[in-house]
């Protein structure tokens, strides 16, 4: 049998398959479930410098094979994900794991990385620069290709793990922002984040959503992920991490192909808590039909 | 929590809008009363999270209100398996009931209440139970409460069956050790202001994933951030945080 | 019964349901399974100055919940449009028509709007500056305000006639390009055109698509285009066509709740030729249900 | 064109990957033998098309090779019922076949050519037919067209059965007033320079609607811009243009 060894970033993976940051919570609650150690890593829930509660709720809108979300990175916080999470993530999980991190300033980013980074835990800092769901930061930072630049550039003077920036789908050039990251020292990009869609409720007339727009996720957005992934991976240089409606091996070996290194699996995992681990098994199978060897030879491997 | 197939057994009308769910599969994760399952159907994203109303060994009850795409889906079922996720939710402490409590349902929130009274009656408690309906064509479950034994008082706000008025009309002239209740978000509220005791009531919210990795279902009370799928749905008294 | 009339840029329509450009042809195809003139109106196949075979196939690819298309704007041109499918449609629709125009440059634009102005069939110029499957045209108009603006005042100073322009949503700002038409002049905004999708065939490891990439159109994508109906219709004064994944009553009175004068259903057409009738069909017990007198009422009444 | 829903009579494997499904329902729209149907299936969005093998006034067969989610997904199913757009197509056109025509079909390519056969003899005329295969254990209606009274000569590349070779090396020692073909492009190519009469070929392409409206499916011909699903999938001879 071939190998499903990918490496991401100078940090070896026994396979591509990534829980997506804000599915698998601090991972500890899954280890109930299976042993996370089967994963190649996960990416653990947006964390931000100050505790936040997030939005009001309904923050979740069913959608035809997808759902919104309006969470609003809610999380303890920096000081309380290293004090408590971490902890409790480490009797269970013997992995680097890949920090998710978000922010409302570029001071914010900074701060959160720079503590993280002090974590032996944490393989990988993941910053976010695309969430839908919050107002005056979030995604701003990730539809303009210098301030993508420059929250890239103030995380990688505070730390020496690798960087991987979360770009947003919601923008007009995607490769331009992606190169503007990889100009500002990043060493790898994670992509997509999700689609800002909306629903209405026709009985109330209101928005589903209590923020009323909200993050679009889910297999109807895959066709999306795999665009992007293919226009970024092909402009540049450093492993693109993809994500966007993957809920199949099939998926994974598809934005494989459109070139990513590694792949994120986010709303299938609140559909059946153990499609990750079910991926992973079924990944071998998968690549002896398609005549795969190992999974890191097929890395934009699109004809 | 589990991932398991469950057969449908039956699947009956109890009023206009409200169906009967029998099912038969692995029970075993289901801990408590007042848990809830999630339940996948076919051409729908999420799951959809439906209360206990009964279970055993082998067999789980449930009841639904058709309201949406989902629940009207799961009406049109009268056989096949379904792909259903258990034991969610921390569901009701039964420690605390004292020796006559009183469950309180309103219209759906009246199905967990039939397990929960079937446990504390098993307990050698004896319960009270005031069941809430807008109308008596809406009625459904009052035989099945007495015959468990239980006391039983249906309210409806029209007034066309037994007490007129809300579950609170019927709450106030009553002895209790404690309360357990379930319904709309109204009616507990109520409740919380007329109930002389302490008690515990289970909560609804629109849920991603039901079992605490989304964060989609998140409330504030007075003991902090809690999940309504997982640290939820039922609340104690003392730590409702009513919002504005 | 209420009533399933509404009002597009001073043309009455019986009811809002307008079958996309692409998906219905020039419309006598669709007479030979029902009267379409049940129909509000149709938008006509995307014209262009010259006649156009479009892209080598295979063009099509299945999604979930939707489907990839990169037919290229194929048509015989606006002169053979005029000459010969104009008179055919005449024979089996005596309402006015949605004439749906594309181009490659501002010349293109004008020079067929001129021509398609002066054919009294012709209720509306549908001005595409959104398609995804040209190269150095089509969509690029659709990425920038100005570049959007330059084809709606090009296109109204040969026209009398309405001009609805169809934007595309691979932007970051959908809000500023629409302003800048509605600046320009247009009459109309329409929305959303299909997002850049793409898929990967396992098998061949090739592009499914012949042209790679294809605008990706269905159910899925319209949660995204009810956001951007929403957030389009909130910003201009003008009306707005909502379209995007539209495929059942329900989903007419949530983009009109979200702020749609009148809908487009494209890819659904593919599916059920007959879906458009059914919609019409179904809409008055739809309205009953949710309590609507007059389709009218709710245009924009998201609360 | 006509939109119906038939009934799934019997769904069996003629081979490994290909399967025969016999469907009661609706045909009046089927005109002609090399016309398609289009079936909408659960789960997938676009119709998947499928050429007409047989049919009668309430039957329709079809015979189909497993090769992605939606003939896996029609192979699985033994009974319920299907959404089908009929009657789409030009089909062949039986006028010029004259006395002695020639049907040449490659794998998935042979089911159309069973029900043209049958309309051939019915009309008088004697049917030689050609039928293509990589290997004995693909072969599947050699003796269906021999019980049409047709004179059957089957090929395989690896020699396992019959004649070794493509068709097209059974076809050069044969005299026929015309032909019919249908299978993979490479043989169509094949057949186009190797036949010695005029004739008719139905090609294969990803379509979006099936019946004319998307241009989906177009093809550059001799005589024009084709669509495939509408204006063929049966071209002739003379309007063939292949692309380089």
């Amino acid at each position: 049998m071939g190998s499903l060894k990918v490496n991401l970033c100078g940090i070896e993976l026994s396979n591509p398959v990534i829980p997506a940051s804000g599915t698998f919570g601090y991972g500890y609650e899954f280890a109930e479930l299976y042993d996370i150690n089967e994963l190649g890593t996960f990416s653990f829930k947006g964390t931000t410098k100050d505790p936040r509660f997030g939005n009001p709720t309904p923050r979740i809108a069913e959608c035809p094979n997808g759902m919104i979300n309006a969470v609003g990175l809610q999380n303890p916080g920096v000081e309380m994900v290293i004090a408590q999470e971490l902890p409790k993530l480490k009797q269970c999980f013997h992995k680097k794991v890949m920090a998710n991190v978000s922010g409302f300033s570029v001071e914010d980013y900074a701060y959160t990385c720079q503590l993280l980074d002090k974590q032996e835990q944490v393989g990988w800092l993941e910053v976010n620069v695309s969430c839908p769901n919050v107002h005056g930061g979030g995604m701003s930072f990730g539809t303009q290709p210098e301030a993508a630049a420059e929250v890239t550039r103030a995380v990688k003077s505070v730390t020496t793990k690798p960087v991987i920036i979360k770009l947003s789908p919601n923008v007009t050039d995607i490769v331009s922002i992606a190169k503007a990251c990889e100009d500002a020292g990043a060493d790898g990009i994670s992509l997509i984040n999700t689609l800002l869609g909306m629903r209405i409720d026709l009985r109330t007339k209101k928005p589903v959503i209590a923020n009323k727009m909200g993050g679009f996720s889910g297999p109807a957005i895959f066709p999306v992920a795999v665009r992007m992934v293919y226009q970024v991976a092909h402009a540049v240089n450093i492993p693109v991490v993809g994500m966007g409606g993957v809920s199949s091996a099939e998926d994974v070996i598809e934005m494989m192909l459109a070139g990513a290194t590694a792949v994120e699996i986010g709303a299938a995992n609140l559909v059946n808590p153990y499609i990750c681990r079910d991926i992973i098994r079924d990944l071998p199978d998968v690549m002896t039909k398609y005549r795969i060897e190992n999974l890191s030879d097929i890395i934009g491997g699109v004809l | 929590m589990k991932q398991s197939y469950f057969d449908i057994v039956s699947n009956e009308a109890l009023t206009d809008s409200v169906y009967k769910m029998v099912l038969s599969g692995d029970t075993s994760a289901i801990t408590a009363p007042g848990q809830f399952v999630n339940i996948q159907l076919d051409g729908l994203f999420l799951r959809r999270p439906i209360s206990v109303c009964d279970y055993d060994g082998s067999t789980l009850t449930i009841i639904y209100k058709v309201v949406g795409k989902g629940t009207e889906k799961l009406s049109g079922m009268s056989g096949g398996k379904l792909d259903i996720l258990t034991g969610l939710g921390n569901g009701y402490d039964l420690s605390l009931s004292g020796d006559h409590p009183v469950l309180i349902g309103g219209g759906v929130g009246v199905p967990p209440m039939y397990n929960l009274a079937k446990n504390l009656i098993a307990q050698g408690k004896q319960v009270s139970v005031i069941l809430g309906f807008n109308t008596a064509r809406e009625i459904f479950y009052e035989d099945a409460f007495r015959q468990l034994g239980c006391q039983v008082t249906v309210t409806t706000v029209d007034g066309s069956y037994g007490v007129k008025g809300f579950v609170t009309d019927a709450l106030k002239d009553m002895d209790y050790t404690y309360f357990y209740t379930c319904g709309p978000e109204p009616m507990l509220k109520a409740v919380y202001k007329a109930s002389l005791t302490s008690g515990q009531m289970s909560f609804e919210e629109r849920m991603g994933c039901g079992f605490g990795a989304c964060m989609g279902c998140s409330c504030k009370t007075l003991t902090g951030y809690k999940r309504i799928c997982k640290d939820g749905p039922v609340m104690k008294k003392e730590e409702i945080l009513w919002e504005a």
